[in-house]
Order: structure tokens, then C-alpha cells, then sequence
């Protein structure tokens, strides 16, 4: 027979209020199964905790039921203290008679007789409770970061200055990312470059750091401390061990018509080729789309000029596998395609770009040389339109338009207008915006900085056509605030254009079992208290990869995810949640119905011998789960028809208990 | 048929392919079929017996014989080897075990049926064109084989075989059954006249269980209604309620797995049309998530594991007029 | 003395008992089910061989309850729901399901006696029907049973329109006593007898070509562990599914399980039919001593021609009523299982 | 077993399904922000819509609850990415299955109710609760064995 403690809070009067918390009291203490009962003001206090750690010794209780407010507040709490006093924190139960009773019901007597029945339901399960202990699993020190724009490398770099191994994978042929091909940062205009170049050093140069770059992952398995990835090594055709970067290579290279993806298309660089010139690792890789010795077999000048011999023409992609303790998404973003925003004339004419070509056409390693040159004509533009929101804020998904708002074109656009002013003060600069939006710090500052001291024409309202004519791009737009329609003869427009995910991300997701909102960002495993992790233990979020971030806001969470990483890899062992699945091998019949429904793969089959009741041996295939992969949702549960599978914490018989205590 | 039958199963005895046979045997009328396993050829010419009567699906069985030692040859109907197929599926035969032959079928025909429709003393029956002759204590009777056949057979879903080892016949057609006229007929019934409907036909139940053990779909180690543990344990049908709930839980254990081969209606001592619960599930499956049949190829995922993010009907489907 | 009557009368006879006690016959619900129901103006006798379940449901029900615990609180008051039942009468039964009273007597009746179906078997008045048209699947008269003149306490025959009508037991006669057959221009004469035994001898005959006329049951009372060792029951046994539906038709089988049912206010305790061909039959705290389906397919057929011969001066607990060679999934029935024993028997006497 | 009279006092028993992370919580905030709603709702918490067996909902009628709902996160929300979509499934099925027994389809219901949802929540269960008070007792999926008396 059970002994069970029911303890009613009256939490000051926001039970006692509207539910006679003695009623309940006295009402449990006539509940077969309950030895003890009583109420109090404050049972989260520590008198009120004392007083429960008291009975269980007192009574010996076998269970105990607090009748107080929702477990999701306070469950922690008074498991601890249970377990505190030897008591198995999983025999606790608690009523929730504040949140689903007191506050939600006026009439005391209604309140009451439902707090009753709550109780007598918790107590129903607090019967057939038994005590759970968390499986411990070891933890692989090393972690897995995927991405190495600034957000991987500040990652990595925090992980590995906690003494952990760090992995980046990063499917360019260097580290960097979006960071790198900036020319400056708002709001302080310092040079992108500068910041960013000495951190890629820094991660190609710690020891703890190894860079997978021109690599993706194909594979994840395994779960929190102990995954297994596997990792493309796409073929590169130059030895990386053996390069030294020299670019003799590159130079060499016959072929020199490739569209330069650093430079976003806007000038050519060689087949073989190094990214840029600071790029980590510092190897060329030979683009085996454009190659001639690769496509047709002839020239092979590379291998030729290479006196490290570090050219391969035989390399084939290798698959290699590594055991991590914890994964860091940081896949970052790309930016929309805008030629379906026909109006702006984005692929007629080659004078309207985005806003990051226009970045590369500012910077002085950039395909003008710092020199800002429109691309049709290479001539220096006198009147630039910019245009915010394109494919934010937009609610037409054919288009590719994104709901939300970038969040880093305000402040960009404002730094571009800003620039160029400095530069050519001559330029005539005209902004169409919806909103403009600076929360951040100094950003307002900078905006207005734009507006007051340089004179940039921010206009409120929308451009409706931009077209291409006699070498000038004719903005047609409206003046809201004016109310009056504009034409402006521009020599260029620039697009704000919307970021979003990288493509690679969801099926990134997929493998990591992380889930993804309708946008293909990933989801957080709570949107305020725990921003960094994705709902799928051991898998973390560093950067625009969860949403769009300006450059400190990706610094700050990559720290966070880093430290989150840390704080798992310090541990020797894991102490799973014991709420799982677990199967009945006498009963399971091995039909795989279960594993269908996983969403984490934790089930898996064995073969196993069975003693029959007639003393014979039969070998049956029944399930397995794997409690450190299992998340307890319990989906198997109900898929298995013979009732094999069965949930810790809520099982069939503790539900059914409960339906039929507050039935009666 | 049978002869061909015969002489295939003393051949796989004889040259070793297989140790035994599992078919069908008689007792003292040509009617009580039981599934029987032959260990050798001289026990096949004695007793082994195919005719119209041999509706009893045999795959189930083959959950045990595979177990044992040595292969064992089966013959399997159309409608059985979709069964087999799902077993295979959950992985309950040990395939290399198993030689399946498939063997054609026009319909199968239960004694019930012909007591049923008053026809007594049998003594022999005879097919004669489209018709059954039963020669009887009391003179010769006749009913047409349609009449005669199961339920099932009347509405067969297919001919063909969807896995054999090897096929003796001809292939059949996968068929356009009108299995579902029954159910859209009580669909088109009010709740009133469904529930009268229903309550009518399981209160009947004896809880006897033989829809349950013949169900090749009901594998269980341990069924939930046996289990003293699982809540819904009952040994019998008491009221109402657990005659329902027995069948719904029943329903919806082998929902997306029932390949509906119709042994549980066929087996009923109290004639339940058992089936139709199945073939509403079977109906609801098709029209909401596609044509599935289950057991039609190995290794299909149920549809009650299966789901599409956003093409999926809500449950207030339902309330909104139904699904059909 | 048997009374005639005109068979289409039937209906009058029928109202006249049913003022006289609660009244039940065969009812036809469909073409395929038939069924014992109380009878009410209109309803119209089955003529049909058997009915779906056997009339042992009037003493045996399915589901007996027992008794109930109801509990406030901490608090438990247990609650006899026993109640004297009133007179009845059972029309129509067949010899086969009049003979497995005599079987369940023997068992329910025996001390200590079992009050509950006592208590229904009691105020039970049987007045049993005669087969005119018997089955191929029967075959009572090898248990000595004779299908054309059932027991019972008073019984009847219908034969060319004509039903014949007569009192057995003290009971039954009182009964037909009781009746105004005047109103229903009965005869009592020479001519009804004549009548019955010319019909008794017609259904004899026809017994005769059936192919289980031959039937009979060896007297195994001698042989109990020679038939329990043989290896006639691994080889009958792979083939049954387990299920209970022989048992559950079976008139004579008597087998239940008592199980309590919480219904959230209160406990009802009730006994229920179980079957020995079931996994969990006799299930204890150490497991159930039939482990296999081998094992508990021989219990049901040796109980019934073995054991229960042995402890009842040789009678079978078998009525040859043909529910089980029908019902059977797989018709692995007690007649195969006879003659199994019989094929046996004489290998063993030829070694 | 004893019927009931008709005549007593009936108030309509609901139970409600709530799953951990979506619905549950939802509940909880109608509570904190005090939004009413009839005290003849009575929720259970399970992890996840899909941990809810379509033997807690018919056993739930048996003990003589008048509705059933079963609240879930938003297809798409599912703290277990999964779950609620084979919910949706399961209890689709399951609830034409009802109908077509002749049991009343306004009494079982599936309602996606977000953590945000506490409005929702309270709006769905006023909703609910209507319905089944027209409805009025539950007879056809009863067990007389556990009526009160």
C-alpha cells in the first residue's frame, strides 16, 4: 500500500482565495492510498519545503502530491527537496489547482471541488509513480562547428580557449564568411578586413582548432556527447599539406573567366584559384568546372609551375567520420535573389546591384580597386538610389519575399550613403524606405549622422520602376510623407535585399534532428531563456543561422553557444532525463512501427533469446531505446499496438489513472 | 488444381528444397479444412486436399514454422500473400525459411454459408457452371456460387500475387472491387441508425477472440486485451462499452496494417461483419493520404507512421460532414 | 399421453405460457443467427437446428455479477446482489443442449453447490424441441442422445403442421396442466403417439446416412496417461489458434475466470466465461501450469472425453451438438480429436 | 446496474489533453493572465498530443466524460518536430472511426493551442464546454458500471 503525502499551498491568497485549501486537504486526507495531509501558505518557501522533507521522513511517504501552482513553475523545486530527504524526486506529482484553478475560477465553491478533483487525479498517478534514475552516458570532448564565418570562428575560438578540440566545417575553400567581403562596419566605419583577417589567423592558427574548409557534413548520428558526423572532404585537387600559397598557380592559370564568387561575380578570377588574398587556409583549390586539364585533359601548367608538387589532377571527394560531444550550427545566410523583383530592374541592367556587390565595389581589394565605378560603364555615378526592404517585410511569398525584417539593411544602407558621401561629396544619394529602424547602440546616432551631416535624401515610400534608359536607370517612386510622385535619373540603384537562411541549412536540420520555423531559420530551444540551443540536445545556434544579427549581436551569441558548448564538453558524464521510452522485450514483436515514429532515431533492434514457459529458447527481434537519445515525447507509445512500448513518467496505466480520478 | 498441387509439394519434399509443406487437410467432410503441415510426401498424397472450401489464410501461421528448422513450402492465395508481405514487413517470418508458392483462386466457399441458407445433411457439393450443387441427406440443393462465397470474396480486392517463390496458374488482375459499397452505406446512415446499427451487431460479441487469433495482423506476444497490466484488460464482452472498445482498439491496432484478407468476418461465430470496421479505416486511409494497400510491397511505411507537414486534413474533418 | 395440436396454433400456445411464467424461445434475428429471447406477441419460433450460442447461457451466463464493494472514502460496504429469481420457461431447446444441463448439474450442482446457478437452473421450466431435419454435423446419438426424443420436462415435436406435446417431469406436466388446451382444440389420443413414433423412426433413418452416424466414443476411462502421453496432441495442437470460440459455443463447457471490475466509485465483482484454450486460463503468481497450446488443447478435449467420464460413471461432457465442427476458424474440432484417439488406440493394441 | 434518472443534476465531465510544452502552458497562461473558463474542464499533461492513445480517449467515455479534447502546439511547433503531426493522423481516424460507431462526432475534438494561446485556449474550451452541454450526456460509449450510483 502507498503512502502519500498531499500538501496544499495556498500560495498567500492566489489559491486560498477562490479554492478552500483546507477543504482539500481534508477532502485528500480521506483518499485511499494518502496517509498525510495538510495545507500551507507558501509550500515553495523554505519552511513550506521543510515541511514536505518533514512528513516524508515522519511518514515514510512512498509519494508526494503538492496541490499548488503548475509544474512547469515549481516541479524542479520540490523534486529537489524531496530528493534532499532520500525520497526518489519522480514519486512527486504535482496538482495544479493556481494557474488551472484558483485564477481561472471565481466561485470558491466550483474552485474547490475542481482543486479536489485535481488532487485526487495527482494522487491517482503519485500511486502508481515509480522511482526513475537518469542514465549517464560518457561525453566525447571535442566539438563540431558548422560554418566558419565570424560566428563559427568566435565559437571555435572560445571553445578551444577552454582547452576543448574544436572542428570547423566549412564548405568554401576558406573561413571568413559574409564578414570578409564587408568593407566596413557600422557604426563605426572601421574596416572589415582589419577586425576580421587577424581572427581567421587566429583560428587557422590554434592548435585546438582544425579546419575542415571546402567540406560539408553528410551525415549525423548518434546524440548529445556522442555524435557521429561524417564529413565530405570535397576534392580540391591541391594537396593541402604540401601548398604554400605562394599563388604562382594562379597566375599561370590559362583560364581566367570564372566568375570571382568573392567578388559576387562582379570580376573573373583563374580555374585554380585562392579566395582572397588573407584567406584561411591559404591553399589554392583548382575549380573543377572550369579546369582544362580537368574537362579536356590538356595543360596541366599548374602541376608544371608548382614547386611544392601540391597539385593532384586524381583527388576524388573523401568521406571521413568524427566523434563529437556537441554540435554549433552556424551556417549564416545568403542573400535573396532579387530577380524576380522585375520593378527594379535587377537583371536588365548591370548598374543595379545589391547591396553587398555594392560593398565589393567599395572595398579596396574589391574588383575596382576601392574605386566605386558603376559596372556598366566604369564610370563614377553622381546620383545613387538606394531601396530598403526589397523582399523584407513582404508578405508575397512567390516572389521569394521574406515576413521579417532583416534587421542590418537600415544601418548598412545609412553606412553605404555615408561612405560614398565621404569619398564623392559631389554624389546626390536618395534612400526609399518603409521604415527606418536603428535600435542598437550609437545606430540611431549614425543614422542621423547620415541624414543631418552628409545630406543623404532619406524619402518614406516605395519605388514602383526603375528603367534602364540611355545609360541612365529612370527610379520612378512615391513620396509618402509629400504625397507626390518622384522620378529620379540615377547612375545607380542599390538593393537592400533581403538575407536568408543559408540553402544548405535544412537539410543540415534534418540531420541534426534540429527543427526549423516556416522560414528556415532554426528554432531556439526556448525563444527567451535558452536562445543558443536547438530543441535537439548537444546541438547549439551561433549566428544569423537562428535569425538575422548585425556583427556584435552574432559575436555575443557565438560567445554564448561556445560557452553552452563548454559547459557540456567540462562534463565527464551525462545524466540523461529519465522520462523515456523503454520496450518490454517479453511483449515486443519487433514490427519497426516504432522506429517509424521516432523523430530521433533512439530505437533501434536487436536479436534476442527468449526462454519460453516450456523451457525452449525462440529468438525474437525486439526494439531497443536508447534513453540518451530519447527525448520522451512518446510517439512510439502509441504506435505499438501490444503496449510494449511504454513511457517513464507517463505511462499508460498513470494516464488512464488520472482520466479515471477526474472522471469519477 | 489439387492434383498440381500435390505432385509440387512431393516434388520440393522430395528433392530436398524444403522438409515440409504447409497447406490443407480434411476430416470427415470435404469442407472442414484445417491448416496442416506436411513432413512428408506420402502425408501430402494422403491428406493434403485444395478446394473451394480452403479459405483459411495460412500466412499466419508461418510466423512459428519459419522459426523452426528447415524450409517449409506454403501456399498462398492472392489474398494471402499480401498478408505475408506485411509480415514480412514487420519483420515476423524468417524469410529464408520460406518457399511460397502461389497458387490462383476464384473464391473461397464457407459450409456456414450453405447452413446458413438452410441447406443440411451436406454430404458432397459440385460445382456446375456458375452454380454450387450440394447433394444432401435430404435430396439435391442448389445455390449459385456467388451466394455461396464469403463476403470477402464477393468483394475481392485482387488476383494477384504480390510475392511467391514460384507460381503455379495464371497471374490474376488486381481487381475494382466494390468492398467499400457496404461502408459508404452506413456512412450514409444517420448517427442514430449507425449506433442502433452497430450496437446490434457487437453486442453479439462473446469475446471469443477468434477474429483476434486469426487475424494475421494481430501478431501480438502479449495482446493488450490479455494483459493485466495495460489498463483494458477483460476476459469478457460485459457490457456495451467493452464490446466497442474491444473492436475500436482492435480497429485501430491493425489500422494501416489490416491487408484486408477478411479472415476475422469469416471466423466470427456470431457473424460480425467485423471487415467493415477495417475497411472504414482502409477507406479513411485511401481518401485522406492516398490508395495504400497495405502488404501490397514489403517494407511499405504505414500510413499511420507516415504524415506530410501540410497536405494532412485536420481531425475537425470530421465534424465538418465527415470523410468521403 | 401426448397432446396434438395444430402447428398453427403455435402462437396462441406460446402467449398462453408466457402469461403463465416468463417465457423464452428461439428467435430467427437474421439468416444466419438465431437466439434464445423473451418472448413478446409476434415473435416467431425458430425452426432453425440450433441456436448461435447453446442454452446454457440461462444458467451459465456469460457474465455473472457477484458481488459489489462500494467504497466512499476510505470506507468499504460490500453489497450482496443476489436476488431468488422467478420461474421461467425455456421453449424449444434441442436434445443436445438438454443433455449438457445434466453435464453442468453434475459440476454446478455437486456440493458445495454453486447458488447462483442454482438458483437460475431451479425456477427453470424446460420444454425441449425434437429434430426433424438434423445435420451433418450432428451426431448426439453418439452420446447416446436421441435427437427425436429430447428430454427435458416436457417436450415436443412438430411434424406435417402438426405439433405433438408432452409432459415429462412433474414440473413439465404441472405446466401443461396449467394450459387451456381446449382453447387450442387440442387432441390427446392414440393417433399423436403413433404420429411421434412414426416421426421419431423418419428422423432415425435419416440419422443413418450421415457420415458420423458411425461415431462412437471409445471408453478412454481406463487409458488416462496413455492418452495423455500421446503424439496425437502436438501434431492437432500446432494447428489451433488459441482462441475460445469452441469454447464459448460449447454447451457443456463451464469453465470461468472471477474478475473485478473497478468502476471508479465501487468494485463489481463478476464471474465470466474463460476458456482453457486461452494463454492466461488458471494464470497464478508462479505462471499457469499449461504452458504450451499443446498443453491446453489436450486439457479441453481430455476433460471432455477423458476426465469428466472418469469422475461421472463413464457420461462424455460432449453432446454432439455440432456448435464447435461449425464455429471452429479452422475446424480442428472434437470429432477429428476423436478419431485422432482412435487411430492412436489401435496403433498402440496392433504394437 | 442501476440506471440514473434523467432528472438529476447533470453537469457535463470534459477531459482535456494538454501537451507539455504548447497547450499546457497555454492553460497556464489563461491562469495567469485570469481568463475564465468552466471549471468542468479538467486537464492532463502529457509530454506531447502524440503520446495520447486512442485507449485514454474511449476510457475516458467510459468513466463517463462527455467530451474529450486533445490539445497540441501547432503542426509545424512540435517541441518533438514530429509529434503532432502523426496526432493529427491518428486522431483523424480515430474520430471518423466514432462517427461511423454512431458516436456523437461533436464530443472528441482537436485543438492546436500555442504557449502564446491563453485567449485561445480559454475561447476553445468556452466553445467546447457548449457544445457538449447541448449535447447532453454521454450514452452511447458509457459504462453504467461507473456511474455514481
Amino acid at each position: 500500500m502507498q503512502k502519500i503525502g498531499v500538501f496544499v499551498c495556498h500560495c498567500g491568497t492566489n489559491i486560498a482565495a477562490t479554492v478552500d485549501v483546507e477543504a482539500v486537504a481534508e477532502a485528500a486526507r480521506h483518499v485511499p492510498g494518502v496517509v498525510y495531509a495538510t495545507d500551507y501558505t507558501y509550500m515553495c518557501s523554505q519552511s513550506g519545503q521543510d515541511l514536505i522533507k518533514d512528513a516524508v521522513k515522519k511518514y515514510g511517504l512512498t509519494g508526494v502530491v503538492v496541490c499548488s501552482c503548475s509544474p512547469r513553475m515549481h516541479e524542479k523545486t520540490f523534486r529537489k527537496a524531496v530528493d534532499s530527504v532520500g525520497m526518489n524526486p519522480y514519486l512527486l506529482e504535482i496538482a495544479n489547482i493556481r494557474e488551472q484553478c484558483s485564477w481561472v475560477h471565481k466561485d470558491k465553491e466550483i474552485g474547490t471541488k475542481k482543486a479536489i478533483a485535481l488532487m485526487k487525479a495527482a494522487v491517482a498517478k503519485a500511486e502508481l509513480d515509480s522511482p526513475l534514475t537518469a542514465g549517464e552516458t560518457p561525453v566525447v570532448k571535442r566539438a563540431l562547428v558548422i560554418g566558419g564565418g565570424i560566428a563559427g570562428m568566435q565559437t571555435a575560438l572560445d571553445i578551444a580557449d577552454a582547452g576543448y578540440d574544436v572542428d570547423i566545417v566549412e564548405k568554401n575553400p576558406t573561413i571568413g564568411g559574409k564578414m570578409a567581403q564587408l568593407d566596413k562596419t557600422f557604426p563605426t566605419l572601421d574596416c572589415s578586413s582589419c577586425i576580421v583577417t587577424p581572427k581567421m589567423v587566429e583560428v587557422g592558427q590554434n592548435e585546438k582548432i582544425h579546419i575542415y574548409s571546402y567540406s560539408e557534413v553528410t551525415n549525423v548520428s548518434g546524440f548529445v556527447g556522442n555524435f557521429k558526423v561524417t564529413i565530405k572532404r570535397k576534392a580540391r585537387y591541391v594537396d593541402e599539406t604540401k601548398c604554400t600559397g605562394c599563388g604562382l598557380c594562379t597566375e599561370k592559370c590559362p583560364m581566367k573567366k570564372v566568375p570571382n564568387e568573392f567578388n559576387l561575380g562582379l570580376n573573373n578570377r583563374s580555374a585554380v584559384y585562392i579566395p582572397f588574398a588573407q584567406a584561411v587556409p591559404k591553399v589554392a583549390t583548382i575549380d573543377p568546372n572550369y579546369c582544362l586539364m580537368l574537362n579536356k585533359g590538356v595543360c596541366g601548367l599548374c602541376s608544371k609551375v608548382c614547386g611544392a608538387g601540391a597539385i593532384n589532377y586524381k583527388d576524388t571527394d573523401k568521406e571521413i567520420e568524427v566523434e563529437y560531444g556537441a554540435i554549433v550550427a552556424a551556417t549564416g545566410y545568403e542573400i535573396m535573389d532579387v530577380s524576380k523583383y522585375d520593378e527594379y530592374a535587377y537583371s536588365q541592367s548591370p548598374d543595379v546591384v545589391t547591396s553587398l556587390e555594392y560593398e565589393r565595389l567599395m572595398n579596396a581589394a574589391g574588383p575596382t580597386g576601392g574605386e566605386l565605378l558603376r559596372p556598366s560603364d566604369h564610370k563614377r555615378p553622381k546620383t545613387i538610389v538606394f531601396v530598403q526592404c526589397v523582399g523584407s517585410r513582404e508578405c508575397d511569398s512567390t516572389r521569394g519575399g521574406k515576413p521579417y525584417c532583416s534587421k542590418i539593411c537600415c544601418m548598412y544602407t545609412a553606412k553605404h550613403a555615408m561612405l560614398t558621401k565621404d569619398h564623392y561629396p559631389d554624389t546626390d544619394i536618395y534612400v526609399f524606405y518603409i521604415d527606418v529602424r536603428t535600435p542598437g547602440k550609437n545606430f540611431d546616432e549614425f543614422y542621423r549622422r547620415a541624414v543631418e551631416q552628409y545630406g543623404v535624401h532619406y524619402i518614406k515610400g516605395a519605388v514602383g520602376k526603375v528603367t534602364p534608359e540611355n545609360g541612365k536607370l529612370i527610379v520612378q517612386a512615391s513620396d509618402l510623407l509629400m504625397n507626390e510622385q518622384l522620378t529620379i535619373d540615377a547612375d545607380m540603384v542599390v538593393l537592400a535585399a533581403a538575407i536568408e537562411p543559408s540553402h544548405s541549412a535544412r537539410h543540415l536540420a534534418t540531420m541534426l534532428t534540429a527543427s526549423m520555423d516556416t522560414n528556415d531559420w532554426f528554432t531556439e530551444a526556448h525563444p527567451k531563456l535558452r536562445p543558443v540551443e536547438s530543441p535537439t540536445a548537444g546541438v547549439f545556434l551561433s549566428g544569423v543561422c537562428q535569425g538575422p544579427k548585425d556583427i556584435p549581436e552574432t559575436v555575443a551569441q557565438a560567445g554564448a553557444a561556445a560557452s553552452k558548448v563548454i559547459g557540456l564538453l567540462s562534463k565527464d558524464k551525462l545524466a540523461g532525463n529519465p522520462c523515456v521510452a523503454h520496450s518490454d522485450e517479453m511483449m515486443c514483436t519487433g514490427c519497426s512501427q516504432c522506429a517509424d515514429v521516432c523523430p530521433y532515431g533512439a530505437i533501434t533492434y536487436v536479436d534476442k533469446e527468449f526462454r519460453m514457459r516450456d523451457r525452449t529458447t525462440k529468438v525474437r527481434r525486439v526494439a531497443q531505446v536508447n534513453p540518451a537519445v530519447c527525448q520522451g515525447c512518446g510517439a512510439c507509445t502509441v504506435t505499438c499496438p501490444s503496449g510494449a512500448m511504454d513511457l517513464n513518467g507517463f505511462s499508460n496505466s498513470e494516464i488512464m489513472a488520472e482520466v479515471d480520478a477526474l472522471c469519477r | 488444381m489439387q492434383d498440381e498441387l500435390i505432385k509440387r509439394a512431393c516434388e520440393l519434399l522430395d528433392d530436398g528444397t524444403v522438409n515440409r509443406v504447409l497447406g490443407w487437410s480434411t476430416g470427415d467432410f470435404f469442407y472442414d479444412i484445417t491448416p496442416t503441415v506436411f513432413g512428408s510426401a506420402e502425408d501430402v498424397k494422403k491428406n493434403f486436399v485444395y478446394n473451394d472450401f480452403c479459405g483459411a489464410n495460412l500466412s499466419k501461421y508461418l510466423i512459428a514454422e519459419s522459426q523452426k528448422e528447415g524450409k517449409i513450402a506454403v501456399f498462398l492465395k492472392p489474398c494471402d500473400t499480401y498478408s505475408f508481405n506485411q509480415l514480412m514487413t514487420e519483420h515476423r517470418l524468417k524469410r529464408e525459411n520460406i518457399y511460397a508458392i502461389g497458387i490462383p483462386c476464384d473464391g473461397k466457399v464457407s459450409a456456414e454459408t450453405l447452413h446458413d441458407a438452410g441447406i443440411h445433411g451436406i454430404l458432397g457439393v459440385k460445382r456446375d457452371g456458375d452454380d454450387l450443387v450440394c447433394d444432401t441427406v435430404y435430396g439435391s440443393r442448389r445455390m449459385s456460387f456467388d451466394a455461396a462465397q464469403d463476403e470477402r470474396c464477393r468483394s475481392c480486392k485482387s488476383r494477384r500475387h504480390v510475392v511467391y517463390d514460384e507460381l503455379l496458374g495464371e497471374e490474376g488482375e488486381v481487381l475494382d472491387s466494390h468492398r467499400f459499397d457496404e461502408v459508404e452505406k452506413l456512412e450514409a446512415m444517420t448517427p442514430e441508425e449507425r449506433f442502433n446499427f452497430w450496437q446490434g451487431e457487437l453486442s453479439r460479441c462473446i469475446r471469443c477472440n477468434a477474429c483476434r487469433n486469426v487475424c494475421p495482423a494481430c501478431n501480438c506476444e502479449l495482446c493488450v486485451f490479455d494483459n493485466p497490466k495495460s489498463g483494458v484488460f477483460s476476459k469478457a464482452a460485459s457490457n456495451d462499452f467493452e464490446d466497442a472498445n474491444f473492436h475500436i482498439i482492435r480497429a485501430f491496432h491493425v489500422a494501416g496494417r489490416c491487408t484486408d484478407c477478411g479472415e476475422c468476418s469469416r471466423v466470427c461465430p456470431e457473424h460480425i461483419p467485423l471487415h467493415l470496421l477495417n475497411r472504414k479505416f482502409i477507406k479513411d486511409i485511401d481518401t485522406l493520404y492516398g490508395d495504400y494497400q497495405a502488404g501490397e510491397k514489403e517494407g511499405q511505411m504505414s500510413p499511420l507512421s507516415a504524415f506530410t507537414e501540410d497536405k494532412d486534413a485536420e481531425p475537425s474533418i470530421v465534424q465538418k460532414g465527415g470523410i468521403r | 399421453m401426448i397432446t396434438r395440436i395444430s402447428a398453427d396454433r403455435l402462437p396462441d400456445l406460446l402467449r398462453q405460457i408466457s402469461e403463465l411464467e416468463k417465457l423464452y424461445i428461439p428467435v430467427d434475428k437474421s439468416e444466419k443467427i438465431s437466439v434464445f429471447e423473451e418472448y413478446a406477441p409476434g415473435k416467431v419460433m425458430s425452426t432453425k437446428l440450433n441456436t448461435l450460442r447453446s442454452a446454457k447461457d440461462f444458467f451459465f451466463p456469460q457474465v455473472q455479477p457477484m458481488a459489489k464493494f462500494r467504497m466512499e472514502g476510505k470506507k468499504i460496504e460490500v453489497i450482496d446482489s443476489r436476488t431468488e429469481a422467478q420461474d421461467y420457461c425455456i421453449f424449444g431447446v434441442r436434445a443436445c443442449d438438454v443433455r449438457s444441463f445434466d453435464i453442468l448439474d453434475r459440476v454446478f450442482l455437486a456440493d458445495p453447490v454453486d447458488t447462483y446457478y442454482e438458483n437460475r437452473r431451479k425456477h427453470a421450466t424446460i420444454i425441449s424441441f425434437a429434430c426433424s431435419e438434423p445435420s451433418e454435423t450432428c451426431f448426439c446419438h453418439s452420446f447416446g442422445i436421441d435427437a427425436a426424443k429430447p428430454a427435458g420436462d416436457a417436450r415436443m415435436w412438430m411434424a406435417n403442421d402438426i405439433i405433438y406435446l408432452e409432459g415429462i417431469s412433474e414440473k413439465g406436466k404441472a405446466l401443461l396442466e396449467k394450459l387451456d388446451l381446449a382453447a387450442l382444440d387440442a387432441v390427446t389420443d392414440e393417433k399423436a403417439e403413433r404420429d411421434v413414433e412414426a416421426e421419431e423412426r423418419r428422423v432415425h433413418e435419416i440419422q443413418q446416412k450421415m457420415p458420423l452416424y458411425r461415431l462412437t466414443p471409445a471408453d478412454n476411462r481406463e487409458k488416462e496417461l496413455a492418452i495423455f502421453h500421446s503424439p496425437i496432441w502436438k501434431e492437432l495442437s500446432d494447428k489451433c489458434l488459441g482462441c475460445g470460440s469452441c469454447t464459448f459455443v460449447c454447451p457443456t463447457c463451464q469453465c470461468f475466470d472471477i474478475e473485478d471490475f473497478d468502476g471508479g466509485h465501487g468494485v463489481e465483482r463478476y464471474r465470466c466465461w474463460d476458456s482453457c484454450m486461452y494463454k492466461d486460463f488458471t494464470m497464478m503468481a508462479a505462471g499457469t501450469p499449461r504452458k504450451t497450446q499443446l498443453e491446453r488443447f489436450r486439457q479441453r478435449f481430455m476433460h471432455k472425453l477423458v476426465y469428466y467420464p472418469i469422475r461421472n460413471d463413464g457420461m462424455y461432457s460432449c453432446v454432439g451438438c455440432g456448435r464447435c465442427l461449425r464455429r471452429c476458424p479452422i475446424h480442428m474440432n472434437i470429432v477429428k480429436v476423436m478419431k485422432a484417439m482412435e487411430e492412436d488406440a489401435q496403433c498402440e493394441t496392433k504394437n | 446496474m442501476q440506471m440514473t434518472s434523467d432528472n438529476e443534476t447533470w453537469e457535463p465531465k470534459i477531459i482535456a489533453f494538454c501537451c507539455n510544452w504548447c497547450s499546457y502552458s497555454g492553460a497556464d497562461l489563461a491562469g495567469t493572465n485570469r481568463l475564465n473558463y468552466p471549471a468542468n474542464v479538467k486537464i492532463i499533461r502529457v509530454p506531447c498530443s502524440c503520446r495520447i492513445n486512442p485507449m485514454f480517449i474511449l476510457r475516458a467515455f467510459q468513466r463517463g466524460a462527455d467530451g474529450v479534447i486533445i490539445c497540441g502546439c501547432h503542426p509545424g511547433d512540435c517541441h518533438y518536430m514530429t509529434g503532432n503531426y502523426h496526432t493529427r493522423r491518428r486522431m483523424t481516424l480515430l474520430f471518423s472511426m466514432l462517427d461511423y460507431l454512431g458516436i456523437e462526432k461533436e464530443r472528441t475534438r482537436v485543438e492546436w493551442v500555442s504557449a502564446a494561446e491563453g485567449q485561445r485556449f480559454v475561447d476553445v474550451m468556452d466553445d467546447f464546454v457548449g457544445q457538449i452541454t447541448k449535447l447532453g450526456r454521454c450514452r452511447r460509449l458509457e459504462d453504467l458500471r461507473c456511474r455514481t450510483n
